[in-house]
C-alpha cells in the first residue's frame, strides 16, 4: 500500500478529481495548502506599505493506492494537474504499512 | 413666494442621507455575491460610482436634469447649463434673503437636489452587478462618467422634471424612478453584459456567493434607504409620502414571497439570497407605482414582480449572457413590471396626487390609456438607455479598456486591479514580507511590480 | 379637525425606517451568535417576520390594534375589522381632502400605521433567538402569522391603544412596550424553547458565537433603530421626544457598564458579547420607562437591568431549558424590571405626559400604585402571552412540525432547510459541481435531492 | 420666547441618531484594518466610549460645555455646573410648561444636549486607531473618562458655545468641530501613540488589515452618519443645513479622488482601503468648513486634504511613531487643512450665517485675517490637547496601565483582554471544551484562569 | 517510530481525542480537510443554479507513535471515530526515521 | 529523497522560511494545522459559559529533500523554529519513495 500525496494549483482540483475518478479511484482526501517554489507571489499596498505575499495557494491531496496502481496514478494526476506553468506542483510517494476503514475495521486493500 | 417649510425639509434631508446609503447597500448585496476573489473589486465599482457622479452633479448634471424644472416651457428634452456650479441659485443664509424653494415643496432647491444626486448615483452603480469578477476599473470610472453624462441626466429630465416630455406629455406615471432609475440601469446592464463578455467559466465553475450574510446585509440596507427613495420622492411629510411608505412595505413583502414561493416550486428549498433578491425586486417594482396604488394595489405589485423575477433570473443561462448577478432579471424585469402595473392597479384617489393627467388603470375603471402610456414610458427609456450604453461600453472598451486580462481574472481582480485581499483570518499571514515603507521606496517598487495572483516570472522580493 | 404637522409626521416617518432597520439588527446580533452552520436560517427566521407580519398587518392587523383607537367607548380588549385593507383611511391625497389624522398628533393615521407594523414585526422576531439551530423555517412562517394574530394585534390593542384596557383601565406606563413587546416576545420565546426541546449537544458542545463583529453590528443597528422606536413613540417632535431619546441613550449605557461589571465578578472579563448584550437589556428596560423617568432615573433603569440580566442568562443552565441566545435572560427578564422599575422611579414631571392617570413613582412620593399597576399589566400579559404561545407552538410542531430531523440539526440547518452554506473562502471552492441551471433541468433534480449534509445514501451527482 | 418648531426637532433629532451610528461605523472602519486576533478590542475600546462618555455628560459634561450658551457674560472658557443631571432644563411636557428652547433654533435643550454628547463620544473614540492592537481595556476605559472631563468638554464650550472665546473673541469658524474634534482628537492620537509607543514587530511584520469589507462598511456608515453630523449642526431644516450637506458630499467625493490618485502615483494601484480612507479626510476636512464654502469652494476642501493626507499616512514610517490606523494622518492633518481651507475659500454668502464676526477667505476677497483667526484657533486647541493628552496618557499608564504585556500583545488583546475569539467559521471548533456554566463553576474558575493565548504553564481543563 | 494518520467525521474530534488521552497519548497534530469517497455531499441552489458539493468536510489528524503502540493506538482511534456509516473515514501508518522535539532538540522516543 | 515534516508555532513560518532559503532550500509546502500537547490553551467566556480552547495554531510545514540534506535541515528548522518555551513543537523524517514534478514529469531530485 502507498500514499501518494499531490500538491497542485487550486483550479486544478476539479479535473484532477475527474481523471482519478475515470481511472477508478473511489476516495480520496484533500486540504488547503500554500506553496512556496519558483513561482513567486503578489505585491499587495495598504496605507502606503507594500507587501510581498510569497506564498501562492496551493490544494494537497493524498490517495491512499495499491502498489501496482501507483505508477498509473501518478500519470493520471500529472497530466490532469499540468498547465506547464512554473506552480504546477509536486507528488511524491510515500509507504503505507497499513490502512484501517474506520467504519469496519477492514484493512489493507479492502479498506479502500 | 413660497415660504420654507422645516417639516418638509427635514424629512427631504433625512431621506438623502436615507438614499445616499443605498449605494453602500448595493455594494455589500452584489459584494457578498461575488466570489472572495473580487469582492472588492464589486464595493470599489459601487464606490467610485458616488464619487464621480456627485462631481459631475455639481458642475452641471443638476442644471441639466432639473434647472428649468420651473420653467413650463421647457423643451421637456433636457434642462440648462444656466445653473452650473449651483452657483444662481440662492441659500438664503444672508439675512434678509430667502432660500430658492423647488416648486411648491417648501423644501429649498438645495435639499431637492442632494436628494436627486443621490439617484443619480445608484442607477449606474446598479450596472456593476452585471459585470462582477473582470471589470478594469479605471474604465468602469471613465464609463460611469460618460454614462450619466450622456443617459442618466437627460433620461432623469424627462421623467423626473415636471416639464419633462415623459412626465408633462406622456403622462407616465413613475414615482420615483422605475423607467428613470431601474429600466434604465438594466439596460445598462444588458449592454454591458453583452460587451464584456462572459466571464471564464461561466456555466462551469461554481461561482456562489462567498458571503451570504453580506447579501442579507446588503438588501436590508437597501431597503432601509428606499424609503427615503419612494416616501422622499413626495417632498414633503404628509398623507402622500405616508401611502406610498406604507406601499413600498407591503409590495416588498409580497414580492418576498412571492420569490420564495417560485424557489420552492423550482428547487424544493427558500433561500436566503432568494429572500434578499426577492425584496429588491419588490422594491423595484413598487418604485415607480409607490405613489399610484392603494395598500392593496401593493400586494400585487409585488407579488407578481416578485414571482416572476425568480424565473426571469434564469434568462441570462437560456440566453447564454453573463449578467452575472441579474441585473436584467431582476432591475430591468422587475422595472418593467412595475411599470406596467401601474397601468392596472393606480388607483383614482392615488392618482389624483399626479398633476400631469395621467389616468386610472384599467382594474380601477380607467381603461387602457395609462397602461399604453406606461408602456410607451418604459420603451423609450429602454431603447434609447441601451443603444446608448452599448455604444458607449464599445467606445471606452476599445480605447481604455472595460475588461481585465484572463491571467488578472483567474488570479481575481482585487489582487489585479487593487493589489489587496478582502480577507486575513491571520493563519498564515506571518509569510507576508513587508516592504520598505518610505514613499521613495514604495514608488520604486511600484514601478517593477504589477502585483499578479500567478504571474510565473520570477520577481525579486521587495 | 386636527391639522397635518409636517414636522411631526417626517419624524415618525424617519422612525418608521428606524424601528424597520431593527430586525435586521436582530438578525445579526442573533446571527453572529449562532454557529456558522446555521447563521442564514436564523436570518431567514427573522427576515421573514417583516414578509408575514406585513401583510397581516394591512389586511387586519392594523384595525385590531388600532381601528378604534379614538373611539373612548372601545371594549378595551381589541379594536375593530372596519380598517380591513386600510381603505377606509382618507390619505388627504385628492385636493380639498384631508388625511386622516392620528388623536392630536399631527401625523397621519398611514404614518402611524407604518410605525406601529414596525413593532408588530420585530416582537415576533425576537422569539427567534430562543429557538436557534433547530427550527423548520415552513413551520416557523406558520407560527409567526399565528402568534401576531392571535397574541401580538390583541396584547398591542391593551397596550397601546389610548382605549385599551391596560393602558385606560390599570393606568399602565408601557411607553413603547415592556409588556407588548418584551414581555410579549419573552414569553412566547420561553414557551418555544419548551416546546422545542434543546439542541443536540446542548450544554455538551461548544456553541460559542460564530462571527463576534456581526452581534456588535447587530446591537448597533439596534441601538440606532431603537431611537425611532421609544421616541418616535412620541409621536411627535418635541419636548417629550427629546427627553425619551436621552433616557433611551442613558440607560443603554448604563446597562453596559452594569453588565460588563457582572461579567468582570463571575468571569474575571469583560466580553465583546457582554457588553452588546448589556445594551439590548439597556434598550429593552427602558423601552417601557423612557417616557416615565428623568435622566437621572434612567441610570438606574439601565444600570440595574444590565447587572441583573448577565446573571439571568444562567437560568437556562440551571433550569436547564435551552432558551439558545438568551431572550428569556434578556428580554423577558430586562422586560419585566423595565416595567416595575417605572413603579419605583416614575418622574411626576415626566408622568404629567401621561393621561391614562397614572401615578409618580414610590420614590418620587407617588407611593405604592403605580408599582402595583405595573406589576399587574406585567403579570397579565406575560400570563396570556405564555399560555397562548405554548399551545400555538403545540398545534404548529404537531401538524406541519417546528423542529427539524437530528441529522438536519448536526448537519446544519442552512444546508437542509435553505441548499445554502453561509461563506465560501475560496479555497476548496472548486470542488462544487455546478448543475445544469435551466428551471427544466432544475425542477427535475429539486425533486430528487433532499440536501443533506452528512447524507450517507449514494446520491447521483446532478 | 422662542416657541417649538417640530421640523428642526425631527431634523436634530434624527441627526442625532445618524451621529450615534458614527462611533460602531469608526468601530468598524477601525476593526477591519487591524488584525483578526484584535478586532473585538477595538470594538470594545469604541463601544465604551459610548457608555463612559454618555454618564460623563448627562452628570456634568452638558452643564460644563454649554451650561451657559445663552449667557453673552460667560467667562469663553467653561460653561456652569448649575445644569448638572439636566435637571433644571423644563422638558416641556406638564402642560403649560414650554420646553426650553436652545437659542432662537426652536428645538429644546435636551435635543440639542442629545446631538451634542454624540460629538462627545465618537471624539475620544477616534483616538483608539492609533494604539490599536496592544490597548489595556480598564486603562483605557479610564483614561477616556478623564480624557473629556479634561480636555473635551471645556474645549466644545471655546469652540461650539456661542461665548466661547474661541467662537466669539477669536472668531474662528469651525462649524461641526475640525478644531473641537478632529485636530483635539488627532493631537490625543499622537499624544497615545508616543506614550504606548510601537507594536511589537511595527515596520516588521505584517499588518494587513484582516477584514477589508468591514473597513468599507465602517466608511459607509461614517459617511452616512456624518450628513447629521455637519447638516445636523446647523439646529434648524432650511437652506444652511441643505448647502451644508450638499458641501459635505461633494468634499467627501472629490477626497475619495485625490486620495486615489495620489495612491496610484504612489504605488500604481487604487486600493479600497484608500478609497475609504480618502472619504474619511474629506469628511474631516469639510467638517469645519461645510458652512463656510460654496459648493465650488467645497471641491478643493475636499480634494486637497485627500491628495494630502494620502501622503501623511507615511509620517508614521518616516518619524518612527506607531499611529497605527494613521489617527494623525487623516484626522490631524485633514482637520488642520480643513480648518485654515477656511481661511482661503470662505464665501461671503456662506460666511453670513455666522454671527461671530467671521471674514470671508482670501480666494474670496476678504484678505488674510480670517486665516490668521483659523491658524490662531487650530494652534490653541493641538497644542493644549496634545500636551494635556499626554500627560494624562502618562499617569493612566503609570498606575492602571494602558498597555498589555508582550505575551498578551502576541496572543492577541481579544483572547486576553476579553477571553473571546472574533470568528469560528465551524472547522475544527469542536474542539473546544465546554465549562460548567452555573455561576457557581464559573466564578470559582474564572479565578484560576487567567486566559491566555500563548500559555506556557500546565493548567487543568475547567 | 511511526505515524498514525487518521481522516475522521469532524464532530467525532473530541471523542478521539479524549479516548487518545484515555489511553495516554500526550500530543497530536490535528488539520482541517475534506473527503472525497462513497458518502456523497449535497446540493446547494443560488439564483437558479444548484451545485452539487462533493466533498465532505473532514479532520485529519496525526500522531507520532512508538511502534509497539501502533496496533493499540489504531483501534483506539477506530473505536472512537465509529458511527458505523458511509464516511467514517480511514487510518493509515507510515514508517517515521527520526523524530526532533524542537524545544530541546530530543530525538526519538524522547520527543514525544 | 525524505520528507520532512515540522510542526511549529505560527510566528516563527517567517524566520523557518528564511532559514530554508538561506540554507538553499528553494521550494516549500505549508498549511494550517492545531497541535495539542503539554502546551495548554487558553478559556474563552460567553455570555456566562467558560470554554476551554486546548488546541493551540500551530503550522504545519513540509519539504521534500534528498537525503544527505536531511540532517542539516533538521538543525536549520529546528534552529528557527525554537524558542525554548513549550509548544515548540516537532520535526519528523519519512522516507519518499518517487518525487514527481508536474510541470515537467521530471522525477527524483531533478524534480525538485
Ligand atoms: N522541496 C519541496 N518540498 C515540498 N513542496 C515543494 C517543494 N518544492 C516545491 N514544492 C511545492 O510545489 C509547488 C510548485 O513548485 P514551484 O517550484 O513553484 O514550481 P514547479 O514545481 O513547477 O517547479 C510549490 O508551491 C510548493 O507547494
Ligand atoms: N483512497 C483514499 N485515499 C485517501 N483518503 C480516502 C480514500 N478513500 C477514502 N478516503 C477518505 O475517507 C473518507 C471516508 O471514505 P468513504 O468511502 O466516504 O466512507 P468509508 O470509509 O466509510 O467507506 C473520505 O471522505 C476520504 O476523506
Ligand atoms: N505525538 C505527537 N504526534 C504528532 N504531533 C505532536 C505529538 N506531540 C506533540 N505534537 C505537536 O507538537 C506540538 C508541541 O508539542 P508540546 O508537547 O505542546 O510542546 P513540546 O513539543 O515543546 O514538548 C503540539 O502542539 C502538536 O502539534
Amino acid at each position: 500500500m502507498k500514499l501518494i500525496t499531490a500538491v497542485v494549483k487550486p483550479y486544478k482540483l476539479d479535473e484532477v478529481k475527474t481523471a482519478l475518478q475515470a481511472f477508478g479511484v473511489h476516495g480520496l482526501t484533500v486540504n488547503e495548502a500554500s506553496g512556496y517554489g519558483r513561482q513567486r507571489g503578489h505585491t499587495e499596498v495598504y496605507r502606503g506599505a507594500e507587501y510581498t505575499v510569497d506564498l501562492v495557494p496551493k490544494v494537497r491531496i493524498e490517495l491512499l493506492a495499491e502498489d501496482h496502481d501507483v505508477e498509473d496514478l501518478l500519470n493520471v494526476i500529472a497530466k490532469a494537474a499540468q498547465t506547464g506553468k512554473i506552480g504546477d506542483g509536486k507528488i511524491w510517494v510515500t509507504p503505507v504499512e497499513t490502512v484501517v476503514r474506520v467504519r469496519t475495521g477492514e484493512r489493507g486493500a479492502e479498506a479502500l | 413666494m413660497p415660504t420654507l417649510d422645516s417639516g418638509n425639509t427635514a424629512w427631504v434631508l433625512a431621506s438623502s442621507a436615507l438614499v445616499l446609503l443605498m449605494t453602500p447597500g448595493l455594494a455589500f448585496f452584489y459584494g457578498g455575491m461575488v466570489r472572495a476573489k473580487s469582492v472588492l473589486n464589486m464595493l470599489m465599482m459601487n464606490f467610485i460610482c458616488i464619487a464621480v457622479v456627485t462631481v459631475a452633479w455639481v458642475l452641471y448634471g443638476w442644471s441639466v436634469s432639473f434647472g428649468n424644472a420651473n420653467d413650463a416651457n421647457g423643451n421637456g428634452f433636457w434642462g440648462t447649463l444656466t445653473q452650473w456650479g449651483m452657483q444662481s441659485i440662492n441659500t438664503g443664509i444672508s439675512s434678509g434673503s430667502h432660500a430658492t424653494i423647488y416648486g411648491t415643496t417648501g423644501v429649498p432647491i438645495f435639499a431637492v437636489a442632494c436628494f436627486q444626486l443621490m439617484f443619480a448615483i445608484i442607477t449606474p452603480a446598479l450596472i456593476s452587478g452585471a459585470i462582477a469578477d473582470r471589470t478594469k476599473f479605471v474604465g468602469w470610472s471613465i464609463y460611469v462618467l460618460a454614462w450619466v453624462t450622456v443617459i442618466y441626466f437627460p433620461v432623469a429630465h424627462w421623467v423626473f422634471s415636471p416639464n419633462g416630455f415623459i412626465n408633462a406629455k406622456l403622462h407616465v406615471m413613475d414615482f420615483a424612478g422605475g423607467t428613470a432609475v431601474h429600466i434604465n440601469a438594466g439596460a445598462g446592464a444588458l449592454a454591458c453584459a453583452l460587451v464584456l463578455g462572459k466571464r471564464i467559466g461561466f456555466k462551469k465553475d461554481p461561482m456562489r456567493p462567498h458571503n451570504v450574510p453580506f447579501v442579507m446585509l446588503g438588501a436590508a440596507l437597501l431597503w432601509f434607504g428606499w424609503f427615503g427613495f419612494n416616501a422622499g420622492s413626495a417632498l414633503t411629510a404628509g398623507g402622500q409620502a405616508s401611502v406610498v411608505f406604507m406601499n413600498t412595505q407591503v409590495a416588498t413583502c409580497t414580492a418576498v414571497i412571492g420569490w420564495l414561493v417560485a424557489e420552492k416550486i423550482q428547487h424544493g428549498k427558500f433561500t436566503t439570497v432568494g429572500a434578499a433578491s426577492g425584496a429588491v425586486a419588490g422594491l423595484v417594482a413598487i418604485t415607480p407605482a409607490c405613489a399610484s396604488v392603494s395598500p392593496i394595489g401593493a400586494i400585487f405589485v409585488g407579488l407578481i414582480p416578485g414571482f416572476v423575477c425568480c424565473y426571469a433570473v434564469n434568462l441570462k443561462n437560456r440566453f447564454d449572457f453573463d449578467d452575472s448577478l441579474d441585473v436584467v432579471g431582476v432591475h430591468l424585469v422587475g422595472g418593467i413590471l412595475g411599470t406596467l402595473l401601474i397601468g392596472f392597479f393606480a388607483a383614482p384617489n392615488e392618482v389624483s396626487g399626479f398633476t400631469n393627467g395621467a389616468k386610472a388603470g384599467l382594474f380601477y375603471g380607467g381603461g387602457i390609456d395609462q397602461l399604453l402610456a406606461q408602456s410607451e414610458g418604459a420603451g423609450i427609456v429602454f431603447a434609447y438607455s441601451f443603444v446608448v450604453s452599448f455604444i458607449l461600453a464599445k467606445i471606452v472598451n476599445a480605447t481604455v479598456g472595460l475588461r481585465v486580462s484572463a491571467e488578472d481574472e483567474i488570479a481575481g481582480v482585487d489582487q489585479t486591479e487593487h493589489a489587496e485581499t478582502a480577507y486575513d483570518w491571520g493563519g498564515l499571514s506571518g509569510t507576508l514580507h513587508r516592504a520598505a515603507v518610505s514613499v521613495a521606496a514604495a514608488t520604486a517598487t511600484s514601478n517593477g511590480s504589477t502585483p499578479a495572483g500567478e504571474s510565473d516570472e520570477e520577481k525579486v522580493t521587495v
